[in-house]
């Protein structure tokens, strides 16, 4: 029996972004009791890094994390940031897809829906409502404000359920979420390890953690250098796709193409516009809304031919060999440790990013599996750690990649080692939806080999080190042994007496030395 | 040679010997007089150093030479190894006796450097080979394994012993460690003929093969031991006897001969004592198994990687070597010795023998 | 230097979900550029198959894919459904989150992002617009408009850019779409896999398909039947969540929680609503609105406990045996094929599914790997082959966990056969975002394991009396070839003359016989 | 025994052996005329049908029995071997010669039932030896290997050739296969010991401890051939010489000991033959290993394993052995033969073997 369409389209609907991730929760990384809770931890730590450090401020953030019954936790967590306005409180926390970070900057988060997914789990498990305080600053005073938030996912529109000032002497958010289905693992996987890493990769915050056990950690800072801000970047025109060049003749305010071009595109000079137009013959005079698909796309093919200077790099804020060294020690209290940051490059032919590494050596280094330690490799990509999808990830790939027996380990797997490697990159090319791996670039890959390589040659020279000043005791004494008893051996051979062979065992002693220290051998 | 000059010729290798080791201690001891960190020159046995002489047709060992300085970590447990061994091979010269390598290693837990094993052990043995000049045999220092089984019209002396290789019972006459100490009183043979397996011995013997090819039969059982490479030399050269070589067909079958013939690279240092460049290989060849039609195996992947090394090899450069490996490889296949009882079992002796023999002589 | 937060707030903005999904396309699947091609041969023929028989119409689908250039394909995708009605066009095709399967219902696709999706990729990579054409019927005629659309992700809206009435003389949908950066492959994960595996599942339908080079596959009915439609289930009590109650309540036109309950949720009767109320304490006699979240919690916390009657299956439509091996002739031409649905089962307590599966065995069956042909796995849910993630699926899983030597197959992995396996649910629980692999419940593992099984022993009994066949010939032959032989032989040794074995000869070939078909054999 | 009593013997096994086989034939033909399915009844080899004998002290097979039908697709190609086999052997009996099981293989290739592979030549072979109650070596089928080496005063003879062990080298006379054709004419010792390597034989040969013990010295070389199993026997029974093994203090060792006093499980059917239960272990024992303090290795993973099963094993029920391996296994160590070199190469035969003999006799 046929039916006619109009029928059929009786049920069409439309569904907002949060009715669409209330279906489909696993989309935003929250799948698995363990990886959900350490997914909440990721969302919230690295908003509250970004806001703290955005108006200037150290880090410091407290979390409270109780177990109320076996699957059923409430999560407090507070910063010391610069706060929320009211205004857009609910907006933060309740709104999905809004954000303030859709900009070409260097940045933790980036999708917009790391809060309100939060709050999203919290109310999908618990039916309980946030509980948010925001202190912040207006005219110079502080104004804190208290509200009990419900996310109406009909209109992806928070409701506010109570709201009252509330006295505050500093700025910061609380924030207050009951979760069910979730589950605190001390796992790699897990929220536990998630904050220790986090530790690594940002040596200047402090986090305060009581775990549901009740037992307090504190992460001290090792460093009080805030980092310097990221800049926005215009794109290189080696990143931009023809469909980028049309979105932002669309969205712009300029009247001509060509000051489009100069002022949205980084390296973009007059000169350079004017070759364009002569090669490509496109009149770039005309209105922005005017340009043309195919013009857009003859200038991106044009691009791709031509040299331009690599991209500005002041938006990419490293961590640093100090400060990565300084996390290093404090957290993993190794005998060594040697970290660098590179020069920034490029991937993909305009895409600018930097890879620094760090490797530590013994005392709490490496990982304990039942009695052993084992080798860690800890992944960041703009200081968050990255926790899953380790297997594909460009940064597991180079490290494999890297003969260690030529660095003197001989069974990397087995040894008490912690590498760490962070990208930093205003776009890093991420794997897949949950952005826990990066791509597997050539330059990448590059790049981490080489770093790594570089502070593994330090090691290297500190194991040999090591080892040589064992061997040389060693050394003495086999001449001592052995001098003696082959001689008298040798004379007997020879039918005669022992000779003198004081003079000879100091002669090979003294030469044994010069080796050991690579300085030159007298040869007869 | 008589009585008189056998003795003489005996307790000259004796007296060499000796005189060889004990310069070893005086060069030592000599270099510590002058002030110096003595050290030892051991010729090199890497294979860069191993250089197959167009002439001689064997292996020889090139002129780059190591060092073992006592003024070296890594050398000095080394030189001091050879010094002890070398002491103790002096003794057993000394007093007619002989040790294995085995022995060797063991008796070094008394010294003040001992090997760490019988790897370390055999290597200072080879060290000493070299260095001297002189076989490990003539150094006292005997292999475990005895060599082939020897049947056949040859009367030979150990010491005050007499012994007839016919009269030795059907496995025949065991060729010794100590094959030099044997003399060759007399013989009624006009070949030898080594056959790889004991199977093909046995059915040697049984045939009355060697009345019927006036010959001696050689069991080699595989890989001949240098006892009795050193016995077909002496052979050859002393009795002036052909030798054929009789060998499964396949390239472990041709190495086995090859290694009769033209010596191995391993042992080049002693080849000139051990090569039979004259040896001839009577078979099996792959012409053999296309004409005789024998029962085959195919060629293993590891079989035929042997054979293209064998054709690289300059031991087999020669025509006749270089077309039977190729007709292998294109045959794929290859036969035993044994696999001419298809045609019954006195047919390799009635029929493969005799017209293998009437193409080579 | 410090900054407040006001400052920091001036860039707060919101995006639409097409702005959102424009900056994270790889959410939609459309990573790689392979996989990207498949994903929209997957979201255009669902969509089509689902259109088509919810219509009553067997459906027919025409694709033509060019290569204009290295990258770049237009894709011609037409079928004779039942049309879009103007109104609706823009709406399926270039708004996100907008579609008619949000219900609780047996159907290919489910995200309301397929269609949209594809015209978002389409758009991104080549600044094309798309161009369709409806054919539907209104009143009994039919009408037909062509039009020319762009997606403004700005609005998540459609902006028509042509439009004209056409002439059609029956209904349907066709879509233009042009692509860059996507490429057409024969490999497992390609396009044609793609389409030859929908075939195998979906056998009622008919799809005419133009490759790039030119050659047209048709890929022919198997079978005249349309599935009947699935009706919509109610959702069983085992199978909501706290959250889920809420929002009904929330949504509902019912005055009381009681006659919500009886009629949102399957096999709940007034009994069984009384028994709640007397447990639970609660009164469900007050408006749904006024449930409260542990309110709710209670009541699923008592589904977990009560009986209920298992979820009515009316809503599951299974392939069926014919039509499954109707379909696996046609493609595959297997020299043995067998196959079978199961009754339905739950799993998670409350949600059904559907188990079928068929195996081919000779013919085309399995895939060629260089020279050989080697086992494949065909996966489905809902019909829809699976073409990612097969490692952690529930159907590999379960598949490779049968010891297939006992069913007479030595080296599975290089048996000519093909093995299909489709779960049919209006809740298949995947795995990931890109619904591409199968959660392992154990229930559906134990299905999967039982239904392939049976078959597996029917496959298992087809190679037996093959062989058994193969045997009988080859034994009268060994009889009549050593028995003389042997007598000659042995009289011989006897030193006597050959008897006469005759007799001997019969009694031993009639013997072997016996044996061979399982009769008892006389024993002397 | 006088000539004419040994020709006798010779000539009756000879006979015994023709009939046997004959009648196999007869089993058959005779089957055929009852208009019966032909079939053989062939004891069981497999490991529940071997028994070990506590009065006998050795493995014997038990009573069940397999069958080989003419009229079963499996069996009937294996009774067919076994008659094509049965003639070749009454040929090669009927006309004293003897063949290698490889060369029983390469024959087959001639018949109209041949063997797939060597295994199956040898499987059928063993199958003929139960079937028939006799040993290969009867029916003509000599193992390839040789057996062990001899030195000493003892006089054999082997057709009409004499050999006397003290005067057929330093490597002494080889026991072939066909060790059942050959008689002992004469000997001077009053004891054997068989020694596991051959450089132990050697170092007892230099030592002349066949002088200073009275004994023979057999040389085994490992795992003991069943001509040198079937040697000692006779040696043992015949001459009344008590037999000592002297091995490797390892299971390996210990075993290669048992199989020569118990026999193997493998040879079941012809343990009678081989098995020497009177024949003792001098050593190495783990008590030696602690007594002399002898260089060591540890026990591999492998050797703990097997010194378990054997003290699982009913031949080593006895409290002794269960002693020695227990100690063995607590100290975890095992030791070679020649490790006694440590004390100097003379050691073991002036200290080592006086004192084990004295305690053992």
């Amino acid at each position: 029996m046929e039916r006619q369409a109009g029928e059929l389209f009786e049920e069409f609907q439309e569904l907002t972004a949060s009715e669409f991730f209330r279906k489909n929760k696993q989309m935003l990384g929250f799948s698995g009791k363990i990886r959900s809770l350490t997914i909440v931890f990721h969302e919230l730590i690295t908003n509250s890094f970004d806001a703290a450090e955005e108006a200037g401020i150290l880090p410091e953030i407290k979390i409270d994390l109780q177990r109320l019954d076996k699957d059923h936790y409430v999560l407090k967590h507070s910063d010391n940031g610069p706060g929320i306005p009211e205004d857009y409180v609910t907006k933060v926390f309740c709104t999905m897809f809004a954000g303030s970070k859709f900009r070409n900057i260097q940045s933790r988060g980036q999708q917009g829906l790391g809060c309100s997914g939060c709050v999203l789990l919290s109310q999908m498990t618990t039916g309980k409502p946030a509980k948010v305080t925001s202190a912040y600053k207006e005219n110079g005073k502080i104004k804190a404000v208290e509200m009990v938030l419900k996310m109406d996912v009909k209109t992806n529109q928070g409701l506010v359920l109570e709201k009252r000032e509330v006295e505050a002497d500093k700025t910061g958010v609380q924030i207050e979420l009951h979760f069910k289905d979730v589950s605190y693992s001390l796992s790699e996987q897990g929220a536990y390890e998630y904050i220790r890493r986090t530790m690594i990769g940002n040596p200047h915050s402090k986090i305060i953690f009581r775990d549901p056990t009740g037992h307090k950690y504190i992460f001290k800072r090792a460093s009080d250098v805030i980092p310097p801000l990221p800049k926005e970047v215009l794109p290189h025109p080696k990143g931009v796709t023809a469909d980028d060049l049309i979105f932002m003749a669309k969205h712009t305010d300029k009247r001509r193409f060509r000051s489009l071009l100069t002022s949205s595109l980084s390296r973009m000079s007059t000169k350079r516009v004017n070759e364009i137009q002569e090669i490509t013959g496109i009149d770039l005079n005309k209105r922005p809304k005017d340009m043309q698909w195919d013009e857009a796309e003859r200038i991106v093919e044009l691009f791709a031919k031509m040299d331009f200077m690599a991209p500005p790099t002041s938006g990419l804020i490293p961590i640093g060999k100090e400060q990565i060294e300084k996390g290093m020690i404090e957290i993993l209290n190794p005998e060594f440790v040697a970290s660098t940051t590179r020069k920034p490059v490029t991937y993909r032919g305009g895409v600018a990013f930097i890879i620094e590494a760090g490797i530590a050596y013994g005392g709490d280094s490496g990982r304990m599996v039942g009695e052993q330690r084992k080798a860690e490799i800890m992944r960041f990509a703009n200081r968050v750690p990255l926790t899953f999808d380790q297997g594909s990830c460009a940064i597991t790939e180079g490290l494999k990649s890297i003969d260690w027996k030529r660095y003197g380990i001989r069974d990397m797997d087995n040894a008490p080692i912690t590498i760490f490697v962070n990208i930093v990159s205003t776009q890093v090319p991420y794997l897949s939806t949950g952005k826990q791996s990066v791509a597997p670039e050539p330059e990448i890959l590059h790049e981490v080999r080489q770093t790594t390589m570089k502070i593994a040659r330090q090691l290297q020279k500190y194991l040999r080190a090591k080892k040589a000043a064992k061997e040389e005791a060693l050394r003495a004494k086999v001449f001592d042994t052995y001098v003696p008893v082959i001689l008298k051996e040798a004379a007997n051979l020879a039918e005669t007496e022992v000779p003198d062979y004081q003079p000879v065992l100091e002669k090979v002693t003294r030469r044994a030395q010069a080796e050991l220290l690579g300085e030159p051998v007298d040869e007869e | 040679m008589n009585n008189d000059a056998k003795l003489e010729a005996k307790l000259n290798r004796k007296n060499i010997a000796i005189n060889k080791l004990k310069s070893l201690g005086e060069t030592i001891i000599e270099d510590v007089h002058q002030n110096k960190v003595p050290a030892l020159r051991v010729p090199s046995r890497g294979t860069s150093n191993i250089v197959y002489d167009d002439i001689k047709r064997h292996y020889v060992l090139g002129d780059r030479y190591g060092k073992r300085s006592l003024g070296n970590v890594k050398q000095i447990k080394k030189i001091g190894q050879m010094v002890y061994t070398a002491n103790f091979c002096k003794d057993l010269v000394a007093r007619e006796k002989t040790a294995t390598l085995r022995e060797l290693y063991y008796i070094s837990e008394g010294w003040d450097v001992d090997f760490g094993d019988q790897q370390e052990s055999n290597i200072v043995g080879e060290d000493l080979e070299v260095t001297l000049g002189m076989t490990r045999e003539d150094l006292g220092l005997m292999p475990e394994e005895d060599g082939a089984s020897v049947y056949g019209k040859i009367t030979l002396q150990e010491g005050d012993i007499e012994i007839n290789a016919l009269r030795a019972g059907k496995s025949g006459y065991t060729i010794s460690p100590t094959i030099d100490e044997v003399e060759f009183v007399d013989h009624d043979v006009k070949r030898v003929i080594a056959v790889e397996t004991m199977g093909m011995f046995h059915r040697m013997v049984q045939e009355e093969a060697y009345k019927k090819f006036d010959t001696l039969i050689v069991g080699l059982k595989g890989q001949a031991a240098r006892a009795t490479r050193r016995f077909l030399k002496r052979v050859n050269q002393e009795l002036k006897l052909p030798v054929y070589i009789c060998n499964d067909g396949d390239p472990w079958g041709f190495h086995i001969a090859m290694v009769i013939i033209s010596g191995s690279a391993k042992l080049a240092h002693v080849n000139h004592d051990l090569a039979t460049p004259d040896a001839k290989f009577l078979g099996v060849t792959a012409s053999d198994i296309i004409n005789y039609d024998l029962p085959t195996d195919p060629l293993k992947d590891i079989d035929v990687l042997r054979l293209k090394e064998l054709s690289k090899d300059p031991r087999y450069q020669d025509e006749n070597w270089q077309m039977e490996i190729k007709k292998m490889l294109k045959i794929g296949k290859k036969a035993e010795q044994q696999s001419f009882s298809k045609y019954g079992l006195e047919y390799v002796v009635d029929t493969y023998f005799p017209e293998k023999l009437e193409q080579l002589e």
